[in-house]
């Protein structure tokens, strides 16, 4: 089962994890991440935009290129767009395998992939206003292992 | 007769807003000639992608633009 | 904030993410794995024993391990004993961190060992009765990715 | 002036319980031999760790058994 959503409204992962584990009554295992906006650093506020006919379609050939390179059961993938408060959370990745390593390598990529290379402009705002996030070259970085590896299989 | 132009990221504080209407021309680089030179300075660098209508264009130089055609500017993706 | 708990009862791992996770405020991402008893193959029934003097200080250890390898703000790890029915949830391992990589890679060090290397012992209750579950080789494949790493360093 | 034997996995069926009590003996040598053959051997092997009172023993040869102790006679565990 993919399910693949952007949501402009907070939202509490534990009610979409639930639902999505026990639609694979199958499975062995279910590794799911949430990622927060980090407090502290004196950020206020992220915003989160996006090019609607660009940044879902991404999203899901992102959650077909894992359902296709790993083996699971399920993949669901949420992401929040528009303006987020610290602790809010941004993103939840949740795959169901019949074993635990396929489980977890399909979050790490979906993880990987969705920082650097999907359609998402963030802004951060402190006292003196907002500032453009600019590309980081640690997240190309986790990106080309997964290249590194397709050559090396 | 217009193209509807979408300003990404940085982009649209550049252009002062993220969407405007523009007089239809032919040609991607008759389309960003025609801007201010802030802004076409900004769109014309090689890290700004293009999308026609939701598409990513692959050489900008050979692609014709039509009446109606959604022309979206995209600066690199911000970081994690 | 380090958490290690073996549990008799079924239980609701959302029940022990949840607190968890709001128990460490400034964290960026929070990566969890569930193993569940995965049914089919015929299995009515799974029974995991341990040895108390050996089992919990075995993943009190290995909590101390993970949080000395990887930069983290918080460790969970929840092992069930005693007779577990299909579905039910075997293992629970959570980690907050700031940055994803060290939550997720976290996840996958403490679930590797977990498997490999705890001190527990596994029947399965078939039609014809109860049948101890033998080592796995790709169980010591897995463990061995951690042991290289070290030596690459 | 016993010990206190604990069998874990396929090791308690081996031994028909999971836990015993025989009178006190020195070494690890004499208490398997003084055990039931069939049992004796499936502990002699060389993957069945020993536990004394919750510690691994390094050299079994070497180590001295007192009154009262607890030894847990560990199988390889269980695959994933």
């Amino acid at each position: 089962m993919k399910d693949v959503r952007l949501l402009t409204e907070p939202f509490n992962p534990g009610a979409f994890v639930g639902p999505f584990s026990n639609a694979h009554p199958g499975l062995g295992g279910i590794c799911s991440f949430v990622g927060e906006v980090r407090p502290g650093d004196g950020v206020e506020a992220l915003e989160l935009r996006h090019y609607e006919p660009l940044t879902l379609p991404g999203m899901d050939a992102l959650a077909d290129a894992a359902l296709d390179r790993f083996d699971l059961m399920g993949l669901l993938i949420v992401h929040r767009t528009g303006v987020l408060l610290p602790r809010e959370p941004i993103v939840l990745v949740s795959a169901a395998a019949r074993h635990r390593r396929d489980a977890i390598q399909a979050v790490d990529f979906a993880m990987d992939h969705l920082k650097s290379d999907s359609w998402f402009w963030k802004r951060e705002k402190r006292a003196d206003g907002w500032h453009w996030i600019e590309p980081r070259e640690q997240d190309h970085a986790d990106l080309a292992r997964w290249q590194e590896k397709i050559t090396q299989v | 007769m217009a193209l509807k132009l979408v300003f990404l990221g940085r982009l649209a504080d550049a252009a002062g807003g993220e969407e405007r209407e523009v007089a239809a021309v032919p040609s991607i680089a008759a389309l960003i000639a025609g801007l201010e030179p802030d802004l076409s300075a900004a769109l014309g660098g090689p890290r700004v992608k293009i999308a026609v209508n939701g598409n990513i264009v692959a050489d900008r130089a050979m692609f014709t633009l039509r009446d109606g055609d959604e022309v979206a500017f995209l600066p690199p993706v911000s970081g994690g």
